[in-house]
């Protein structure tokens, strides 16, 4: 048991990162609403970048800006990663936000689902 | 629908589960031993400060290592605006009702 | 021993995060729920310094700041949708 | 937000974003942060005039034609400065080999093109964030 | 000189982009000229490039003359500039094409903002092919991702934004499996330079298995969301459909095979033939192939619009070019080449030549083709040689390309496939000749008094015959292509 | 392209009589002259009449035969003539008629010249000719002595069909489009024949397949366009058996030359049966055989009348050569291996298959021809059952290996009469349209008194397809009697069987054709064509043509056999032994061939008889004995089912586009049509639904793959 | 001595600046409506928040990092009620002029 | 008038250099200058951002002084009233009366009634909801808190700045 | 250190579970923010101030409000 748990808590911040994804994945995919999707997207990018960043990490280690003291400094190239990666998918989630806004004047609503009715409907189905 | 439902807790389960599962056979320990913390990052962290002058090694590889990648993603802001602008900025009233109707 | 006293103050401020979080999901109105942010948002402020002083890291406190500064904008923007229903 | 206490706490607050936003900007190569943090906190003081004054104002402010110049300025300086590399050292985006001055490390004035990077990397994104939100919570009159 | 090439012409690329909003008092006549003089000059450069790295071998260029473990570099093979090639040339037709239609749909005002979506993502395509980086090709990505979105949702019409929804969020799902199987990657190589993960793989994937299959795993099936193998087609009807025809057939034509070569890339390169071997790849891809080449078919023939008709048949054609990747041999792989080049070739002819149906005559269903080979000749003889190489008759392309995959199947071992191309060929004769007979032999019966030969400008005509030109020309003489392409895949395997 | 325009002899006002003088004596003059080549040429092969030493002693022929002699070209030029002269006359045919159909003449007649030509050379035993670098593979082209015979027949005949067609044609819009593809078909047809390699040989075949599917929709109406999806998408089908044959061959063999397979086929097991049975499938279909004839009674009857005397006389045919050149090329180990070859096993098998599945297509074309009322039809389906024969023949030859030789001659021979036969029936069928408009024969009669030429070549024709004496089908009959009698004594007995199934449909063909003969000419006539005016034109000059040439054969048939036929076995393994005794010292009109065949009509007439007396022409056959139920109906059913179990009450089965699958009558609703209603069918069901769960599927996906590659794993 | 007494100092900062917050926490369940709910949380952070960041100025003593400590408080305190404010006046106007009730 | 204004500016400029040396955490010369163009730059730019009507008055010692008073009142006031609430929600029967009053407050600037209305919401017991520029709507856990403010300490000690400012 | 970085992923988690279990888009993005938040201490215990820095100024600022500002162009219950 404890063997288990400390293998556990060696791969939290991996296991946190695996339960994100999967949970923004379940956001967007059992979820109808535009928006709530855009949330579960930005939750599965938080997660992919977690994962980045506990690769990157040490323990008791310290942010890589050169002191020339003694110590451990953590990975930084992660970090460099997960910045671009952070504005990558804020930009994603601005545009489909955008998209959102239109989709919502043109239809009426930002449902899956009521869209998709909709669209069958303009269709004679 | 409870069923459908369940089913999909089910499928997202087994994919967490499948998911721990490989990622407990990672290497988990945060140290230096680490496969990632190589010899890259040993250059990165002794020579940054004398080869690009900026003691803040993120920043080092930001702007300068890997300088291209921070041009491609500002790129990616840029497109994201122009793209956003060409979604939502306001036109002239007559070509807007135009692609709206139909 | 400080440091110590320090982590600990860290994880029960952690753990009393989950009860602004239990407001913010169940507070009957948008308010509740903003001000269970706010309670977070500002003691994540106090842990984020808590961790600069644990890390001996002073450079950390501009995260801090940074929260300080901006922490309240989406409360003054949730007000402002509340009350007028857009953001213009 | 015709509030008396949220409009002069965003008055007062806005330069101190604004600095702090420059500050962590320019100072990407000595301490955490960068050209984006820095960017977004700019744009973060904009969003917040917006918020609280109006968008009118704000669009005065910043207007569409100083974001058009900012954003196609920013990845202009940028490519700018890769190019100087090209030319003095054989490879796109050089910083030391290129002839930037290197600096002592630790200083402000260090680290040769990095911290002109991170101006335009924050120019642009602040700008970028600015005239998105302007985008998005601008509405047609229909 | 000439290793400064490829990033001054992406550069070229880049600032042309930027520029555009300069002009936007000038006529926009000017704008487009002077992009097509860009293109031209990017891609006369490329044609140095070819010819460099044809005499000495692939080249690398490494940004800020670092080290490749340390920076970011550029490698510029053949399979790449050949494609980078290719790619510039497919684009300048359709640029051509684009000035004269621009754009059924697109307000005014946006073609700035079109071509400047539309540099950008040249420029994007050819950083994913030459980079030798994975992340640097995930931030590639996202600016291909985001710029093929937007010039679908730049035309402002009711599905069109409801397809780049659905499109961006499949991208987005799959460009975080993709980053996310990097992360994997640099987890137990700590590099993310191709070449070095692949060296430092091929050692350490032994002691972490888990990490290198669900790498691949994700990995594989993040690329194969973007290009639209089978299970994951679903967003490319809608947006297929939808875009602007000259944006249609950028996206069918060129963008998802630029995610088929990272495919290749992430498979060949980084993965190597060592570790494909034991994780089976192979048959997933085969399966998913297999299943993409009959069923994309089957849903292509019950449309009723014949954009969303071709967005379908692109999936089968997908399936082709997955099925030679997943075969995992020189012959496989080359065969999937040339199906890249002589799909998009095709697909590239069929959108345009619809686009033109459609910038004339307004017409979208597959029921309304009556009589269009005498409205409109060329446009409809056009889409007849591009369709009958769809179906794979000889003289045109898609019959070397299914001859080669054939051979390559049975090559693999794998004869069912064949029997698999054969079957979808013909569900692709299915939808496809009734509108080439409808279109030649039919009379639209509203119209048989009126009927006449329509004029379309000659910006749009002039691509269409190149294209249809291409086509045979390839289909006759594939040798000097299937050389080169063999060449390619014997280097990347 | 092709402009809906009308041409000058589409206005009904011109049609009637201007054109008649010039044009038609040019034609009949032009006709003459090339029976008089024709002449020359037998004459010459015969070396009564020294015609090539004249030739060799006149300096400027002789400079002309050397030039012709020596163009390696020559199978190209043969080819490129149609493609050339087609696009020519298109130029010409935009203002007037004449011009173009002068061009067609010109053409075809310069056509039967140049193959004339080739003779010197495929007696010698070939006459390669490649151009490497296209496809990847290159073509090549090679005309032997088996090519020849078939150019010869396609030549000659499409000659004669052409000078039919400029007259009836007028009748006809879009002439122009008609000829022009005409002269694409034509060339497809030669290049297919000439073809030196596999790949040459598909890429003309589907050439032809594509271009005369415009022949065969010409009349632009409901039924000609279902007719032309049948046609169509079963070649394809055809098309892409042979290709993965191909692909098979090529990747086993790694060459498609005609040649060279042999020894590294008989090296592979399973490889080797698929390829032979993907090439007969996919010929077989061109050829009409039994299980995948579907089309052909539809297309058959829709085309203009010159067409589907092209197709029916011609185009089937290149079905069987493709058969036969497979069969004699890769399946016929050289002379010398012995009996025990893993070839001559194979050959073996799949020759007994092809013989059932010979009989099978002729029982099935005689049987349903007696049924059909209209002309056409009725000789699509009598096409299907003479294929039978064929391929019986190109059966016997397989099956019997080194003693094949008569089996092959008697497939040749009835390749060659059938085609000048039902060339000339279907054209009587055209000229009783023409004059009459209508094609029922049961509305027809007594038209021998109008059209007394007419009825005599189709006296003629009739003879000649039932196999009476004197006349050619007896001669190609015979031998192929012979050749199943052959099977069973030196095969397997229950081949016996076979030649009585033989026997008794050759008896239905009688009756069939005296069932045609006494309703459209004997009869008592109906009152509305008694104003018909009968007069001299082109469409009697090319009857009349074929006619003399169907009696020419019944009477000196050692003419084709020993002209074109036995020179073929110079280069194959046919036991030399056997060739000369049984083929070459074959002797015709013995006694026991002719009591058989005054069995045969005697028993025709019977069945005859008794078909009109109990009404047995008139047999509906029942719906489950169609392919599209043998098809279709599991599928319907299984469609059906599930549909009902997975939306219950939802299922929305009974669709307006389902009830039409219901529909029991396959004129209304074809072969493919209900396998579009059920894709459409599947794809309104599940198009939505996969396109709704985007992400969804991802997650599936996933999850399998990381499940699937745990396994790999742990496993 | 002096170590003793800023230990001393520091602890009591940091756990009654914890016992503020928990009281918050524990107001934020406990109290009726939003306005009260809204008393005990802010002011409770208020001075929380106060009273560790009093804590951590002593701990890294007399440095630039005791500054940034002292503006991050100066922040705080300028944002939290503000936002309080905000958030309370939208609420209050919302409830008096009856336009929306959420409470799903 | 533009008195007042410069005098704002300069203020203005006073702070952000100190808030920008404070984050420096250096005295370099590199840092002082760009300290000083930084801080120009944004009260040049944002000029009309931080000053929309006049208020910012010269900064005395005088002024500091009462600043500081205030701050040490308010702070007072702010521990006691905590550990008030502190007991009220610890308590297990919470005797509330929650209410709302209109109090009249006597300032004029806008810079202090914001501090007064914070230094109110501070406060615990008592929550700025409404502000005016000459009345404030106000919450209170219980009626003793809100009839305290009214003439308290804290609205004495604005009282006195807004006095010497003018 | 591993207790207190498993509390806050757990927090991460049950945050994400509420966001996407709430109905009113508004709270969603209310919790969003919480999330970023907590994200960024996670950060910050993971030693990676920059990407706290980030996380701080685009995510709790930048992006709760633009995902406000679309829901007051849209609907706000789901």
């Amino acid at each position: 048991m404890s063997a288990l748990l400390e293998s556990v808590l060696d791969h939290i911040n991996y296991l946190g990162a695996m339960a994100l994804f999967v949970i923004g994945l379940h956001t967007v995919v059992t979820h109808s609403n535009l928006i709530k999707k855009i949330m579960g997207i930005n939750i599965m990018g938080t997660a992919v970048f977690l994962f980045f960043v506990a690769i990157g990490n040490v323990t008791d280690g310290v942010p890589p800006i050169i002191t020339g003291e003694d110590v451990i400094y953590i990975n930084p190239l992660p970090s460099v990663l997960i910045l671009t990666g952070i504005v990558v998918v804020v930009s994603i989630t601005v545009y489909s936000l955008s998209l959102v806004v239109r989709i919502y004047e043109t239809h009426g609503t930002v449902d899956q689902k009521e869209i998709a009715r909709l669209n069958d409907e303009e269709a004679g189905l | 629908m409870m069923m459908k439902r369940v089913l999909t807790l089910v499928l997202f389960l087994s994919l967490f589960g499948l998911l721990a599962h490989n990622v407990m056979e990672m290497p988990g320990k945060f140290t230096v031993d680490a496969p990632a913390y190589n010899d890259t990052t040993q250059h990165y962290l002794d020579n940054a400060p004398s080869e690009t002058g900026a003691i803040n090694v993120v920043g080092a590889i930001l702007a300068d290592y890997r300088a291209f990648d921070t041009l491609g993603e500002t790129i990616v802001l840029f497109t994201s605006i122009v793209a956003v602008a060409s979604i939502l900025k306001v036109t002239d009233k007559k070509t807007r009702e135009e692609s709206h109707d139909e | 021993m400080i440091e110590t006293l320090i982590f600990g103050a860290m994880t029960a401020l952690t753990l009393t995060a989950f009860v602004g979080l239990y407001r913010a999901y169940k507070g009957p109105t948008t308010a509740d729920r903003v001000v269970a942010i706010n309670v977070v948002s500002s003691k994540v402020t106090a842990i984020i310094v808590l961790s600069a002083a644990y890390a001996a890291q002073a450079s950390y406190v501009n995260v801090a700041l940074v929260y300080a500064m901006i922490g309240f904008l989406s409360s003054i923007g949730v007000a402002k949708y509340v009350l007028r229903g857009h953001l213009r | 937000m015709n509030d008396i206490i949220v409009k002069t706490v965003a008055r007062i607050l806005i330069p101190f974003i604004q600095l702090y936003g420059i500050f962590i900007m320019l100072h990407g190569h000595v301490s955490p942060g960068g050209g984006f943090a820095g960017g977004a906190m700019i744009g973060t003081s904009f969003v917040l005039y917006t918020l609280v004054f109006g968008i009118d104002k704000s669009k005065k402010k910043f207007s569409e034609r100083v974001s058009e110049y900012a954003e196609s300025g920013g990845i202009l300086l940028y490519i700018a400065l890769g190019l100087i590399g090209i030319i003095m050292a054989g490879s796109f985006l050089t910083n030391i080999d290129a002839g930037f001055p290197k600096g002592t490390p630790g200083s402000m004035f260090s680290g040769g093109m990095i911290p002109l990077l991170m101006i335009g990397i924050g120019i642009k994104v602040a700008s970028t964030f600015i005239t998105l939100f302007h985008t998005l919570i601008e509405e047609e009159e229909a | 000189m000439i290793a400064q090439l490829p990033i001054v012409s992406m550069v070229m690329l880049l600032g042309m982009a930027l520029i555009i909003p300069l002009f936007k008092r000038r006529n926009f006549s000017v704008t487009t000229s002077l992009g097509f003089v860009v293109l031209l000059a990017v891609w006369v450069l490329t044609l140095l490039v070819l010819w460099h790295v044809r005499v000495e071998g692939p080249m690398t260029y490494r940004f800020g003359n670092y080290e490749a473990f340390l920076g970011i570099e550029l490698y510029i093979d053949l399979f790449a500039v050949l494609f980078v090639f290719f790619i510039l040339s497919l684009i300048m037709v359709i640029y051509v094409y684009s000035t004269g239609d621009a754009t059924e749909g697109v307000a005014e005002k946006e073609y700035g903002r079109y071509y400047i979506l539309l540099f950008i993502l040249l420029f994007a395509m050819l950083g994913i092919i030459y980079t030798n980086d994975l992340f640097n090709t995930y931030v590639f990505m996202e600016i291909l991702s985001i710029t093929t979105v937007s010039i679908i949702s730049i035309k402002r019409k009711k599905e069109n934004y409801t397809a780049s929804f659905r499109y961006v969020m499949l991208n987005e799902i799959g460009s975080l499996s993709y980053l996310f199987g990097v992360a994997l990657l640099y987890m137990v190589t700590g590099y993310t330079n191709i070449g070095l993960v692949a060296e430092s793989i091929g050692q350490h994937w032994t002691a972490y298995p888990a990490n290198a299959t669900t790498a691949i795993g994700f990995m594989v099936v993040g690329v194969g969301i973007k290009s639209a193998v089978f299970p994951f087609h679903v967003w490319l009807p809608d947006a297929h459909s939808t875009a602007p025809s000259s944006s249609s057939a950028i996206l069918s034509a060129i963008v998802v095979k630029v995610y088929i070569l990272i495919m290749i890339k992430v498979l060949f390169r980084v993965f190597g033939l060592s570790v494909l071997d034991v994780i089976p790849v192979s048959t997933l891809l085969i399966a998913v192939a297999a299943t993409g080449m009959i069923m994309g078919s089957m849903f292509a023939m019950a449309q009723t619009d014949i954009k969303r008709m071709l967005g379908y048949s692109s999936v089968a054609q997908v399936g082709y070019i997955v099925m030679g990747i997943g075969l995992i041999s020189v012959l496989g792989l080359q065969a999937a080449l040339f199906h890249v080049v002589s799909h998009a070739l095709m697909k590239a002819a069929l959108f345009l030549s619809v686009g033109a149906i459609i910038y004339k005559k307004k017409i979208r269903k597959v029921s309304e083709f009556n009589g269009m080979g005498f409205e409109m000749p060329v446009a409809m003889v056009v889409f007849t040689i591009a369709a009958l190489g769809m179906i794979g008759v000889p003289m045109t392309t898609g019959f070397i390309s299914k001859l080669n995959l054939g051979l390559a199947a049975l090559d693999g071992g794998q004869a069912v496939l064949v029997f698999v191309l054969i079957v979808s060929g013909f569900l692709n004769a299915l939808y496809y000749l009734p509108i080439i007979i409808n279109a030649f032999l039919k009379d639209n019966p509203s119209q048989i008094r009126v009927m006449r030969v329509e004029k379309i400008p000659k910006t749009m005509l002039g691509p269409l015959v190149v294209l249809g030109a291409l086509i045979v020309y390839f289909g006759l003489f594939p040798g000097v292509l299937i050389r080169v392409l063999e060449a390619v895949a014997a280097s990347l395997l | 392209m092709f402009k809906r325009n009308k041409t000058v002899c589409d206005h009904p006002q011109l049609k009637q009589r201007s054109v008649i003088g010039r044009f038609t004596v040019v034609s009949t003059v032009l006709v003459l002259f090339s029976i008089a080549f024709v002449g020359l040429f037998i004459a010459g092969v015969h070396g009564d009449i020294g015609v090539f030493e004249w030739v060799r002693e006149v300096a400027v022929l002789r400079a002309v035969y050397r030039f012709i002699y020596e163009l390696r070209a020559l199978p190209l030029l043969i080819i490129g003539l149609p493609f050339l002269g087609s696009v020519a006359m298109l130029w010409f045919g935009r203002n007037s008629c004449n011009g173009r159909d002068s061009i067609v003449i010109a053409m075809t007649s310069l056509t039967i010249l140049l193959t004339v030509f080739t003779y010197p050379h495929a007696l010698e035993g070939g006459f390669a000719y490649s151009i490497p670098g296209v496809f990847g593979l290159g073509l090549s082209f090679n005309v032997d002595m088996l090519g020849f015979t078939m150019l010869m027949v396609t030549s000659v005949i499409w000659f004669l069909v052409m000078v039919y067609a400029h007259e009836y044609m007028k009748k006809e819009f879009n002439c122009n489009r008609f000829f022009f593809f005409m002269g694409i078909t034509y060339g497809a047809v030669l290049g297919t024949i000439v073809a030196g390699d596999l790949l040459t040989l598909f890429l003309f075949f589907e050439i032809m397949t594509f271009a005369s599917y415009i022949l065969v929709i010409h009349g632009q109406k409901e039924d000609s366009y279902h007719a032309g999806y049948s046609y169509i998408f079963m070649g394809i089908i055809g098309g892409f058996a042979i290709l993965v044959a191909m692909l098979l061959l090529y990747f086993t063999v790694g060459d498609l030359a005609f040649d060279s397979a042999i020894a590294a086929l008989s090296q592979h097991g399973s490889a080797r049966y698929w390829i032979i049975g993907l090439l007969i499938f996919g010929f077989g279909i061109k050829a009409g055989m039994a299980p995948v004839h579907v089309w052909l009674p539809r297309a058959h009857p829709v085309a203009p009348t010159p067409a589907s005397a092209l197709l029916s006389g011609i185009m089937i045919k290149l079905g069987a050569y493709g058969i036969l050149r497979i069969a004699v090329s890769y399946y016929f180990p050289p002379v010398g291996t012995d009996g025990g070859d893993a070839l001559w096993l194979t050959s073996q098998t799949i020759g007994s298959a092809v013989i059932w599945i010979g009989i099978v297509t002729m029982a099935i074309g005689v049987f349903l021809a007696l049924q059909q009322a209209n002309i056409k039809r009725m000789l699509a389906y009598h096409s299907i059952s003479q294929m039978g024969y064929i391929v019986m023949g190109i059966g016997v030859a397989m099956y019997l290996g080194h003693i094949g030789a008569m089996g092959y001659a008697g497939a040749i021979y009835h390749i060659i009469n059938h085609a000048l036969f039902k060339s000339l029936l279907f054209m009587v069928a055209g000229v009783v349209f023409y004059h009459t408009g209508e094609s029922d024969m049961y509305k027809l009669g007594g038209l021998w008194r109008k059209l007394p030429l007419t009825a005599t070549v189709c006296l003629i024709a009739s003879l000649g397809i039932a196999g009476i004496p004197l006349f050619n089908g007896f001669i190609s009959k015979t031998i192929l009697h012979h050749g199943i009698v052959e099977a069973y004594q030196y095969g397997h007995p229950t081949f016996f069987y076979a030649e009585l199934i033989f026997i008794v449909i050759s008896a239905g063909t009688v009756a069939s054709f005296i069932k045609l003969f006494y309703y459209v000419f004997l009869r008592k006539m109906p009152a509305r064509y008694r104003r018909i005016t009968p007069e001299y034109n082109n469409l009697d000059t090319a009857m009349a043509m074929m006619a003399l040439i169907i009696v020419y054969i019944g009477l000196n048939p050692r003419f084709v056999l020993d002209t074109f036929i036995i020179p073929q076995f110079d280069t194959l393994a046919y036991s030399a032994d056997f060739v000369q005794t049984y083929v070459v010292g074959l002797t015709f009109f013995t006694a026991a061939d002719l009591w058989l065949m005054l069995g045969i009509v005697v028993f025709g007439f019977i069945i005859f008889i008794g078909g009109k007396r109990w009404h047995l022409f008139h047999l509906k056959l029942p719906y489950w004995m169609s392919v599209e139920y043998f098809v279709f109906y599991p599928m319907n059913w299984i469609i059906k089912n599930a549909c009902r179990l997975m939306y219950g009450d939802e299922c929305k089965y009974n669709d307006e586009t389902i009830t039409k699958l219901r529909l029991k009558d396959n004129k209304d609703i074809g072969f493919l049509d209900r396998f579009k209603i059920m894709a459409t069918v599947f794809n309104t069901r599940f198009e939505k639904r996969i396109i709704r769960s985007d992400a969804f599927i991802y997650t599936v996906f996933v999850t399998g793959v990381l499940l699937m590659m745990l396994v790999m794993r742990l496993v | 001595m002096i170590d003793i007494v800023r230990d001393v100092l520091i602890g009591f900062c940091l756990i009654s600046g914890v016992f503020f917050y928990l009281v918050g926490a524990v107001g934020l369940i406990r109290m009726p409506d939003v306005f009260c709910r809204m008393h005990a949380t802010t002011k409770a952070d208020t001075l929380g928040a106060g009273l560790i960041f009093v804590g951590l100025i002593i701990y890294f003593g007399f440095s630039f990092a005791s500054l940034n400590v002292l503006v991050v408080l100066i922040f705080v305190w300028l944002t939290m009620p503000t936002a309080a404010h905000a958030v309370a006046r939208s609420e209050y106007e919302n409830q008096h002029l009856d336009k929306t009730e959420e409470g799903r | 008038m533009k008195q007042q204004k410069r005098a704002g500016v300069v203020t203005m400029f006073l702070a952000l250099y100190a808030f920008w040396l404070i984050l420096a955490s250096r005295f370099t010369t590199a840092q002082l200058i760009a300290g000083v163009l930084v801080a120009a730059l944004i009260v040049l730019y944002g000029f009309d951002m931080m000053f929309s009507r006049d208020e910012a008055s010269s900064l005395t010692i005088k002024r500091m002084w009462r600043f500081v008073v205030l701050f040490l009142v308010f702070l007072r006031e702010m521990i006691k009233a905590n550990i008030a609430v502190a007991i009220i929600v610890m308590s297990p029967k919470m005797k509330l009366e929650p209410h709302f009053k209109r109090i009249r407050q006597p300032l004029k600037k806008a810079l202090n009634q914001t501090l007064y209305g914070n230094a109110i919401t501070l406060t615990p017991g008592t929550l700025t909801v409404l502000m005016d520029s000459d009345s404030l709507v106000v919450h209170g856990l219980r009626r003793p808190n809100i009839d305290a403010i009214e003439g308290g300490a804290i609205q004495q000690a604005f009282v006195n700045i807004e006095e010497d400012g003018q | 250190m591993v207790w207190l970085n498993a509390l806050i992923v757990v927090f991460l988690i049950v945050c994400a579970i509420a966001v996407e279990r709430t109905k009113d888009l508004v709270s969603a993005v209310v919790i969003l923010s919480a999330y970023t938040l907590m994200m960024s201490v996670l950060w910050l215990m993971l030693h990676t101030p920059d990407v706290a820095l980030t996380e701080a100024a685009i995510g709790a600022g930048v992006t709760c409000i633009l995902f406000l500002a679309v829901i007051s162009r849209t609907e706000r219950y789901e």
